[in-house]
């Protein structure tokens, strides 16, 4: 049904052509799910985009055949391309969030894309977009049909974004991320929608995705990328399962296995990113382990409890604050791992800002070591704890002051505690514990935006050790970057963590990762604890509900496909 | 035929006895009118009164007044009237109240006859209560309007009802108000008007667009620049003449120490004669009039223009444009180099006053004598002038009187508050000779002998400069060719005098 | 929702009473109102009378109790300059304004709203480099020469307008509307324009910039992906998300407008409050300059209350009474 | 150079816009012009005795009876235009800048404060913006010029004109520096930098000023130029409508307003080529802000 030969985009800038996609070919047929998946910056989007006409200028389709049956896309003007869209080949962005227009009712918005391709009467369109949803899977819809956009939750959302995508027949839909924004027991519920819409309706999906347990979980067939060239093509149990390609293999080994506890990561050799080298960062070694006046200190919370404000309605009514974590207590062994899992919302950054004095607990006791760590504005600036706890943040992109060089960003802690005295000896420290965490020295005088995501990540842990901290609180720290930085950024989290005897918080809502990391484990939901144990014993044998649905519905690969 | 005339500002009041300004009174006269009135060229004519005489043996007029006038609102017209306007207008609460300053008391002789006792004899008195309007006693009382509203309104701030030749038909202040004639008014109308309309134009370029598009039909003034633009195109005539107001500059005579200077702190040279000479010979008039006023102004030797009663036709040279001399006099009074002082001048009171101190400054510069500028609105400006917040000054002054002494009284007698007299003498120019001569002009009746005594008069004032006259400031007013209007001197524009061809 | 407004009210009710503190404290110090309501021959005794009468001798904080006192009981004052009650003089004069600034506003609409979408849609096309270059030298032209080009170029030269004033007015029920008149349209066309050049060219490109953000945005990428028609998308969907941050800054031009039409309006001799409000600048007619203050701070909390509820009415995520 | 402009996102754009180029020359020779007014212009307007009212109305060079000792005419003072033109811009960019420097500082300050310290600091500073943004310009300049006479001593009145204007423009324009301060720095609490920089127990002010406001610079940098435009334009409204500078102080401002009056009389240029000049400038500071706006949000291109 679809067929795309030798597709190749670029997209044309002041540096000459940039080709996002080369030479690129593959084909899907009816109720076939075709995976694409690929590292960011692959080209997986684009190929989405320029399927289906909405490539972002100035980005344009330099050589190839694109044939939807018996159409050839590249040969439609603007017109007939845009009445194409929709009607023949839908999509669905990752963020059910934003893909919706806020202001129009879900009624209205289904109701004109059915008639914008369908000459029908407004209460059929209407009728259909009642059935529609129901087989999405929403319940009451003639009446919640009437509601806005953000009367529904993130999952909901995605069911009427599928909904619209859907809702004239296409015979490809292509879905771009479409679960990577939900939580794990949405993905899983909208996986499941996906699937069987290809069996039943016979539609066509290209899923867009880099999560290899979702493409493992339900493509038929799959396609790798890299740099934009497709690395390699096949049904789904072959291509993973017995990958050819060494690009493959490396990817597959750097995919944290769920099942079990991993030593250290495959680390797939990637060209553009030096492989952490223990021996150049000595000086900084040394620098860190002269500073281990004691021994690693431990952290324990007993019943902490954080509340917001909620949001005022009335003059009259004091608003019924928001409780975001509640009867939090458990206890960080010192130099031990504790991993901190929940899904979105649960409150694990929240936790982490109760640690870190930016939030103040309503309730509840904090104990660093054996002194007391007050909360919030009362945890003076000049706190010693300032020192001891430092954070790495999820974000590597807002982590970092892009106005700043990171000479000057890493220099910070070392000036504000006063640990390095000289201006030119702290160039010198920053410029070898880049060594450390695997970066050239000459990065001191760069500024951030000249450096990837995965790259950022070890700058801003180095900025945490310059600190010389005992504990280490890690907030997802992974999460927005590829697999493979992933594995090469948290074999070196586990490295620093062996070689100086941090004690490191380690929050992610990603299983297979805290698995891999932590000796203990707490499993949040909505602010409280739902198990807390060591990891081994958590993952083996979850104790609570939520523990063992969670395992389950997380998306892994058979393990006889890992090597 | 209908009408439709501009200016600068709106009256502020429909009451005669509420503001003495010339917007008001002017506006005002096309509605009320006065025992006497002023004929086109300024002298008087009966009006209400159809004749007066001194009364013997008593110092005061007696005026016998026209039978058979109504009021707009019919009532008619009586010695009662004129009674009550007076004590009206000579009230507390009135801003006419200086008028009546001579005045002692007030006889009704019957219903046609009212005599006004002064404290001594008053030959100018008749014409000096010109603008003395007259309401309706009936009227004003039934209306609760007995004094003149001060600080809020009552019903004559925006009714009238007078004896005039036009009435009001509607007024929306500061917007527009229209005029219609009346119909039982006493006088044969010389005027075709059956409705006039008044409209305010603050900006003057606005107000000639609004006279060149044909929206209005006379507009007063206009910009002297725009006087050529005008009278080059079809259906437009520019009328010009001389308004009876004085341009000049003031000194403070009594200062000790000049205010706003950069080198002469100690002293007031100003209190020097020969440097007052100098400054008046450093002003080149003729370029000033060739530039500035397009050749339209007349210069002026002492502080009324030829055409007004008492004018010395002895003294009738100014300083001439001398720079040379100038820098002589300064010299011989000790400051060869100059100094520097401050000047005060409006920018929005007089024609141009702002670019005339501008020139000025620049043509003392010349001399040394370093003018430091100060130019602001009229809203707070006599306030300075009055806190003695000046070194030199700009101020024109129209004679209300028509007679010399009216300056005389007010800007060249010493400053004297209980007689009212030199009250707008900011800088206390005194001489004793001109102080003493004062009452004397006042009190003469014979001709000659009072001329005589003007001279002498002006002769004083003009070899000390107390003052540098400048010159008569024109009057400019623009109308479509199809319009007859008649130019007065003081500026009042009567609708009476108005015909549409 | 209704406690969003509540609270705007009450920060509105702050808001005037801080302007009226302004308006009156500090014009206490601009010129003195004696020398105003005085003629050329007042003695000074006379004017002190006049002084102690107005209570400008009392002290300063007795006097700004006395002034909002009367101001809440509706009492306004008397104008210096007129004697008229003040709160009669603005009312007469606030037609005018208003109705000037509504067809400007109507005209930076009508006018700003298509022409922003318009470049923003075809944001290489000449026409909107040359839209975009002229509306630029729109803002860079002041407004009073851009007000007198206009009239001598319509009025004078042309003789298709009238040069000044509000021309025909009807009263219908004590409001003066020039709308009603064929002469009162023809009148407000020149002012209006004047006033209306600038706002156009910021709502311009306000919707502009707004309209490139929104049609950047995942929903009109989703609307385009699923064929919605593009008119309907422009207008419908990208549009209408633009319309919150325009109708916020409209609302803060509305302090821009009525700045402005003071300029307009002393160029046309436009009878609203602006120009009363020079004249009595002129005059320093302070209970009129106070009034106007307070007056305009009134129009300015309104019209950003009106603002707030028309958010509400744009936007349901602001209704908030209806969240589950 | 060719790759350092390529590098350079906005150097490249900005070689790549002929018309960004052509305002950005035109308003670098206004600047010049001004600043070296002092040294290029031919005659000292301030200095009353280097001109002659006798030299009054001269026209342009070209036009009959122009002299080439006048290239653009003379006022109705004598003052010869170029020299007025030269110290008119002087002095509207002197207030234009200082203006812009004094309402960004006390705007950026106070957003960024707001911004940083929420809560009910932030709410008062945001009502005082109400207050201020519920009177126009105009007003806030009468206010100023009402303190102003009502606390210095008439000596100084005269001189401290400019600096009345001044303020009155700046305070008149520092609400859209902090809205659009306090709205940045209300993103960039939000980053994640910013948390990092509170959790080391850094110095809010150090916080504020150091990590903070160099990335909010952008959209500042925007409402910088533009405000410089409308302050200048501000003052020349002032100027006409009589509550600006006095007439014998060349603004760009009052040049119009005394050009104003010989609009119809045939003397057009003491009106039009300040004028010109005037919407040369605006234009040109309008089309860099434009620019910069462009630069710093690159997803409006
Ligand atoms: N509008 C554009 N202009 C220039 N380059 C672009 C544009 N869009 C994408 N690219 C480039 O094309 C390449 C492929 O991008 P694409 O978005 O397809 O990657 P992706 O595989 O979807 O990555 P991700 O997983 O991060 O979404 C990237 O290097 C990107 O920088
Ligand atoms: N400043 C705040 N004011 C009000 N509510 C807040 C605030 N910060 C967090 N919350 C709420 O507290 C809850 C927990 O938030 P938190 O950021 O800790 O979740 P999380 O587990 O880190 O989620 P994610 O995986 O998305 O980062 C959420 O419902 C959030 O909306
Ligand atoms: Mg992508
Ligand atoms: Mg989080």
């Amino acid at each position: 049904m679809l067929r795309v030969e030798n597709l190749t985009v670029k997209f044309p800038s002041r540096f000459g052509d940039f080709t996002a996609v080369q030479d690129l070919s593959m084909t899907i047929k009816p109720g076939e799910i075709h995976g694409l998946v690929g590292e960011s910056g692959a080209g997986k989007s684009t190929v989405g985009a320029a399927i289906i006409g909405l490539l972002q200028s100035p980005g344009y389709i330099s050589d190839g055949t694109m044939m939807l049956g018996d159409t050839d896309l590249r040969g439609l003007d603007q017109q007939e391309a845009h009445r194409l869209r929709g009607k023949r080949i839908s999509m669905i962005f990752q963020d059910p969030q934003t893909s919706l227009n806020p202001l129009m009712r879900i009624e209205d918005q289904l109701v004109e894309t059915i008639l914008a391709h369908e000459d029908i009467s407004a209460a059929a369109a209407k009728s259909r977009a009642i059935d529609l949803l129901e087989e999405m899977g929403i319940k009451d819809a003639a009446s919640r049909m009437q509601s806005y956009p953000h009367q529904f939750s993130g999952g909901m959302r995605q069911r009427v974004v599928i909904a619209l995508a859907l809702c004239t027949n296409p015979e490809l839909i292509i879905a771009d991320e479409p679960t990577t924004a939900l939580d794990v027991a949405v993905q899983s519920q909208v996986l499941d929608l996906i699937r069987r819409l290809a069996e039943v309706r016979k539609v066509g999906f290209m899923l867009i995705t880099h999560d290899i347990g979702v493409i493992a979980r339900i493509a038929d067939t799959v396609t790798v990328m890299r740099h934009g060239k497709g690395i390699e093509s096949g049904p789904t149990a072959q291509v993973l399962g017995n990958p050819v390609h060494t690009y493959t293999k490396q990817l597959m080994a750097a995919v944290p296995p769920l099942d079990r506890k991993i030593d250290r990561f495959m680390v797939p050799e990637k060209d553009d990113i030096v492989t952490p080298s223990m021996n150049s960062g000595a000086q900084a070694e040394a620098w860190l382990l002269s500073g281990t006046k004691s021994d690693p200190i431990g952290l324990s919370l007993s019943d902490i409890d954080v509340t917001f404000p909620g949001v005022r309605t009335s003059i009259f009514r004091k608003p019924d604050p928001f409780v975001a974590l509640s009867e939090i207590s458990f206890d960080v062994r010192p130099g031990s791992v504790m991993g901190i899992v929940g899904e979105s919302g649960s409150g694990k950054s929240t936790l982490a800002k109760t640690l870190t004095g930016l939030v103040k607990p309503a309730n509840g006791t904090m104990t660093l070591g054996s002194a007391d760590l007050p909360g919030g504005k009362t945890r003076a600036r000049k706190h010693p704890s300032r020192q001891l706890m430092q954070m790495v943040f999820q974000d590597p992109f807002s982590s970092l002051n892009s106005r700043h060089k990171i000479g000057d960003i890493l220099a910070e802690p070392l000036w504000l505690y006063g640990l390095v005295k000289d201006q030119k000896e702290r160039q010198e420290l920053c410029a070898d514990m880049l060594g450390l965490v695997g970066m050239p020295p000459e990065a001191i005088n760069k500024f951030p935006h000249q450096f990837s995501g995965g790259q950022r990540q070890r700058i801003a842990v180095a900025r945490a050790l310059l600190a010389r901290p005992k504990i280490l609180i890690c907030d997802e720290p992974t999460s927005a970057l590829d697999v493979s930085i992933q594995a090469q950024l948290l074999n070196l989290l586990k490295d620093l963590q062996k070689a100086f005897g941090l004690t490191v918080i380690f929050i992610s809502h990603n299983l297979s990762v805290v698995r891999q990391m932590s000796d203990d484990v707490v499993v949040l939901r909505n602010g409280r604890i739902q198990e807390k144990g060591p990891s081994e014993q958590v993952y083996e044998d979850p104790k609570a509900d939520y523990t063992k649905r969670l395992l389950e519905l997380t998306p892994t690969m058979p393990s006889q496909w890992m090597s | 035929e209908s009408f439709n005339w501009a200016s600068k500002t709106d009256p502020q009041t429909m009451d005669p006895h509420a503001v003495n300004s010339t917007p008001v009174l002017s506006f005002l006269n096309n509605i009320y009118e006065g025992l006497v009135r002023r004929a086109p060229d300024m002298s008087i004519e009966p009006s209400l009164a159809t004749s007066w005489e001194p009364l013997e043996g008593e110092n005061g007029w007696r005026f016998n007044l026209r039978e058979g006038v109504t009021f707009q609102d019919g009532a008619a017209f009586t010695s009662e009237d004129v009674m009550f306007s007076y004590e009206r207008a000579s009230s507390e609460a009135a801003d006419t109240r200086s008028w009546f300053s001579p005045v002692t008391d007030v006889r009704i002789v019957d219903d046609y006859t009212i005599e006004f006792l002064t404290n001594s004899p008053n030959p100018l008195f008749p014409s000096s209560i010109a603008n003395f309007m007259i309401l309706d006693s009936d009227w004003a009382k039934s209306n609760d309007a007995v004094l003149p509203a001060k600080d809020s309104e009552n019903f004559a701030t925006l009714n009238v009802n007078g004896t005039g030749p036009f009435t009001v038909a509607s007024r929306d202040p500061g917007v527009k108000t229209v005029l219609v004639p009346h119909a039982e008014w006493w006088d044969t109308p010389t005027h075709n008007i059956t409705e006039a309309t008044f409209t305010p134009i603050g900006n003057s370029a606005t107000g000639l667009a609004a006279l060149l598009s044909g929206d209005i039909d006379f507009i007063e003034p206009i910009p002297l620049q725009d006087v050529e633009q005008v009278e080059s195109r079809d259906g437009f005539r520019v009328i010009e003449g001389e308004e009876t107001r004085v341009i000049m500059f003031g000194f403070g005579h009594e200062h000790d120490t000049l205010l706003y200077s950069n080198d002469v702190t100690d002293t007031n040279p100003f209190t020097d004669p020969r440097v007052r000479l100098a400054a008046a010979h450093a002003i080149d008039i003729a370029s000033i009039d060739r530039v500035l006023f397009r050749g339209k102004i007349e210069a002026a030797s002492q502080l009324v223009p030829a055409n007004i009663s008492g004018y010395s036709e002895a003294n009738q040279d100014r300083p001439a444009y001398d720079p040379e001399r100038a820098k002589e006099l300064l010299a011989e009074a000790g400051y060869p180099d100059g100094f520097s002082f401050g000047l005060k001048c409006t920018n929005d009171r007089y024609i141009n006053d702002e670019a005339l101190c501008r020139a000025a400054a620049s043509m003392f510069a010349a001399v040394g004598l370093d003018a430091q500028l100060s130019t602001g609105p009229v809203r707070d400006y006599w306030e300075q002038l009055r806190a003695d917040d000046f070194d030199m000054y700009l101020l024109g002054w129209s004679p209300g009187t028509f007679d010399i002494e009216h300056p005389v009284r007010f800007l060249l007698h010493t400053q004297d508050d209980e007689a009212k007299l030199g009250s707008w003498n900011f800088g206390n120019y005194s001489n004793a000779r001109v102080d003493e001569l004062l009452p004397l002009i006042l009190k003469e009746l014979d001709p000659a002998a009072r001329q005589d005594m003007i001279d002498e008069l002006v002769k004083i004032t003009q070899d000390e400069v107390a003052y540098i006259p400048l010159y008569t400031q024109p009057l400019i007013w623009a109308v479509k060719d199809n319009i007859d209007v008649t130019q007065r001197a003081d500026n009042f524009f009567m609708l009476r005098w108005v015909t549409v061809n | 929702m209704v406690f969003f407004l509540t609270k705007r009210l009450i920060q509105s009710v702050f808001v005037m009473l801080a302007v009226a503190f302004l308006a009156f404290s500090l014009f206490r110090y601009v010129g003195d109102p004696v020398s105003q309501m005085t003629g050329v021959e007042t003695s000074v005794e006379d004017r002190e009378r006049l002084r102690e009468d107005l209570g400008l001798n009392d002290p300063f904080v007795y006097q700004f109790v006395r002034f909002t006192g009367d101001l809440l009981k509706g009492d306004f004052g008397y104008s210096y300059r007129t004697r008229q009650p003040v709160a009669e003089m603005i009312a007469s004069r606030i037609p005018a304004t208003l109705e000037l600034g509504l067809v400007a506003l109507m005209i930076s609409l009508l006018v700003g709203i298509p022409a922003g979408v318009y470049t923003a849609l075809r944001p290489r096309g000449f026409a909107t480099q040359t839209i975009l270059m002229l509306t630029l030298v729109g803002v860079s032209i002041p407004t009073f020469v851009i007000g007198i080009m206009l009239i001598f170029f319509f009025g004078v030269q042309l003789g298709w307008l009238p040069t000044f004033g509000r021309g025909g007015t009807v009263s219908v029920g004590g409001w003066e509307t020039s709308f009603l008149t064929i002469d009162g349209w023809r009148s407000l066309i020149l002012p209006a324009l004047t006033l209306g050049v600038y706002q156009l060219t910021l709502t311009m490109r306000l919707v502009r910039a707004e309209m490139m953000d929104v049609m950047q945005s995942d929903y009109i990428r989703f609307a385009t992906a699923r064929g919605v028609p593009m008119g309907r998308m422009y207008f419908r969907h990208a549009l209408s998300n633009t319309m919150v941050p325009v109708i916020t800054i409209i609302g803060l031009q509305f302090g821009g407008v009525i700045a402005f039409s003071i300029v307009t309006e002393s160029v046309f001799q436009w009878p609203g409050m602006g120009l009363l409000f020079l004249e009595s600048i002129r005059f320093v007619d302070i209970p009129v300059m106070g009034v106007y203050l307070v007056v305009i701070a009134f129009f300015f909390v309104l019209v950003n209350l009106i603002v707030d509820l028309l958010y509400v009415l744009i936007d349901p995520r602001l209704r908030i009474s209806d969240v589950s | 150079m060719l790759d350092f402009i390529k590098r350079h996102e906005g150097l490249w754009l900005f070689t790549h816009s002929p018309s960004v180029m052509i305002a950005a020359i035109v308003a670098l020779a206004i600047l010049i012009g001004a600043v070296f007014a002092p040294w290029i212009a031919p005659v000292d307007p301030y200095d009353l005795s280097s001109f002659s009212l006798m030299d009054g109305l001269l026209p342009p060079v070209w036009e009959e009876f122009g002299t080439s000792k006048f290239p653009l005419g003379t006022d109705d003072q004598g003052r010869d235009m170029i020299s007025s033109i030269l110290y008119g811009a002087r002095l509207s960019l002197i207030i234009g800048v200082c203006a812009m420097a004094i309402a960004s500082i006390l705007g950026v300050g106070l957003g960024l404060a707001a911004g940083y310290i929420g809560g009910r600091f932030d709410a008062v500073v945001m009502r005082i913006a109400d207050i201020q943004l519920a009177l126009p310009a105009i007003l806030t300049a009468l206010l100023i010029d009402g303190i102003a006479r009502g606390i210095l001593p008439p000596e100084l009145r005269q001189d401290m004109r400019v600096v009345v204007l001044t303020l009155a423009i700046a305070l008149s324009l520092w609400v859209n520096f902090a809205r659009t301060a306090r709205a940045s720095t209300f993103v960039q609490m939000n980053k994640e930098y910013v948390q990092a920089a509170m959790m080391q127990g850094q110095h809010p002010l150090r916080i504020m000023f150091v990590h903070i406001l160099p990335n909010i610079l952008g959209p500042l940098l925007v409402i910088m130029t533009v405000d410089l435009a409308s302050a200048i334009l501000l003052e020349a409204t002032l100027s006409f409508l009589g509550i600006g500078l006095p007439a014998d102080s060349p603004s760009l401002g009052t040049l119009i307003r005394i050009g104003m009056q010989f609009l119809l009389s045939g003397e057009w240029w003491i009106l039009w080529i300040p004028t010109l000049f005037l919407i040369a400038l605006v234009v040109s500071i309008n089309v860099l802000g434009d620019f910069l706006r462009d630069v710093f949000n690159p997803r409006l291109r």
